[in-house]
């Protein structure tokens, strides 16, 4: 089967509902399935990467943690919205996972130069 | 030309699940080839055959079904999605032992891995959003 | 090598236009759908589009739907169904903003 | 059964999800129950009044109907987000009912002096 | 003090409905009464007894079930809100004809005529919502 | 004759933060629950609450799902979910922002 270059961008914050999830549940399959996925945090989907996350206590999943693991599942191709991890004053000490900082304009290339793009 | 249709709209609280219907119905009168139609997160619902509409209103669950019947659509249905959320056809019904079952074909639960590969045959992959 | 961009939010979801717009490219194409016909409305969002040096599309049957032909800040292509499958395969891939 | 003043406020655009024509459904219950409604259009709700809509084209019911049969209702307290039309650059001549149009100081009154608020 | 809850987020794609029980509980567990917990919305999925969540996730339709069960509580779906989305007792689906149902007691379908009268007769109506 | 004003949505959901703010009387006290715990680690949200002479809240289960505590730029008062019951009694009504 051939391999196609695949973006998924996350835009939403965990727990609230459960687009983050099944975006990332998504990115995982199409890891599995040998596909080349790279994966882009933008808006509050940067708080999906925040360090102490205990859901528990609202009875959901830790997704800090699927994040903590997809280099495992060859995801590596991590990148991270810059102006928006400006506004929320968050450092890439406070990430459980290391990532590329893009801005707007690499991103609008980066949505160019892959074959599939998903937006969640 | 091929296409692919993701559906991540809820089915009874967002248009685009009609509005992927049209998009749909248009590229097959215009020939092109529609590979597969995946239904992910709160699209799953438009499975369900439960759903009794007013008399004056749509019915999307049947308005696909008869689509997918005239031109023989695979319709996917998240498996993961759709079972936290309660559609669920015979074979899962008897798996999860509950009482009743509410979708059948030509709505088929499957994993994300057709949409994985929806993704690659496809020359185009159109998402209709929540 | 350009990309169709549909969204589908009125402009209160300034979090998403923004992102949208932030993503669109010389040559792109943009499609304002189901709720989105709004943007058309509001002379303010219009006026920002103009600076992009793109191709700006609305769906009839969503313009309609919500009383809005004749109250149009834009010069938009009002398109049919038929036209949206079109400008999907004359580009090299779709992006949906929701 | 006592009666209570309820304030419903309406925010969001007819046809995308079916919070408006829920919130109308639900307004149209509480009058017809004998409560005293209020009905406040704001932000993308005031598209719940434009003239011409003919939503046929989506195969959805005509959300501007309903509105324009409110009075018959009995429901004839019906407020306008006065910042919104201004934004939004609607008039009252484009509109299908006449309202009261009032500013933000006067909505947090209004939120203040009902005994219900719910906000769709 | 006499409380009711209104919920409007959906049963599966929200956290609405999780947050509206704990308060349900709370309230509960400090002596207060709640008169009415009413489901409009995609809320109403929560009825659905044909949902089968993975063994490590919460099962909200058996949560609002338990707390019912052991309080006497009144949970009230919105029938035209269910209908249209396909959750349904064994009285609609005969009246519909439908070969099967998917929610029974203690979640009962009635009209919104019950939240208005919730809101009356509460001291406080406390919103869940999208 | 005050109120407790819930809401439930990360600021990127500007048109709803701004209609509550909007709504805010000397008095009234807002509860951020669910993803609006994530205004109360953003200054500058925080900063234009200052202006509003009301009480903050936050519930406690969703500072700490969120990883929230410790980068909160605001001495709201955490809660439980008893407490949550509580405000709801102090103030003559509820209203929900979502």
């Amino acid at each position: 089967m051939q391999s196609k270059s695949i973006l998924l961008i996350l835009s939403h914050a965990p727990y609230g509902d459960t687009r983050a999830k099944e975006a990332l549940d998504l990115a995982l399959t199409a890891a599995a399935f040998g596909q080349d996925v790279s994966l882009l945090f933008t808006q509050d989907a940067l708080y999906l990467l925040l360090k102490s996350q205990q859901p528990q206590a609202i009875e959901q999943k830790n997704l800090a943690n699927i994040c903590s693991a997809l280099p495992m599942y060859d995801i590596d191709k991590i990148y991270i919205e810059n102006n928006t991890s400006q506004t929320k004053h968050i450092t890439a000490e406070q990430l459980i996972l290391p990532g590329v900082f893009v801005n707007h304009n690499q991103i609008a290339l980066m949505i160019r130069d892959h074959d599939v793009v998903l937006r969640f | 030309m091929i296409f692919s249709i993701l559906i991540y709209g809820s089915a009874h609280n967002s248009q685009s699940v009609h509005t992927a219907y049209r998009f749909a119905k248009s590229l097959l009168a215009a020939g092109h080839t529609l590979h597969r139609v995946f239904f992910y997160g709160e699209s799953v619902y438009t499975a369900s055959a439960l759903c009794a509409p007013p008399r004056d209103e749509q019915d999307i669950h049947q308005l696909w079904k008869s689509l997918a019947e005239t031109h023989q659509l695979d319709l996917v249905v998240c498996i993961a999605a759709a079972l936290k959320r309660g559609v669920i056809d015979q074979a899962e019904a008897q798996r999860h032992e509950k009482p009743a079952f509410n979708t059948h074909a030509p709505y088929e639960l499957s994993g994300l891995g057709q949409l994985s590969e929806a993704a690659i045959i496809s020359d185009r992959l159109v998402t209709f959003g929540a | 090598m350009s990309t169709l961009h549909t969204i589908n939010k009125s402009p209160s979801d300034n979090t998403l236009w923004q992102s949208c717009l932030a993503a669109l490219l010389p040559g792109d194409a943009l499609l304002m759908i189901e709720n989105a016909a709004y943007a058309a409305a509001q002379p303010s969002v219009m006026t920002q589009l103009q600076e992009y040096d793109i191709d700006i599309y609305l769906l009839s049957a969503d313009v309609d739907a919500r009383g809005l032909s004749g109250k149009l800040y834009t010069n938009a292509n009002i398109i049919d169904d038929q036209q949206f499958v079109t400008l999907a395969c004359q580009h090299t891939k779709v992006v949906s903003w929701f």
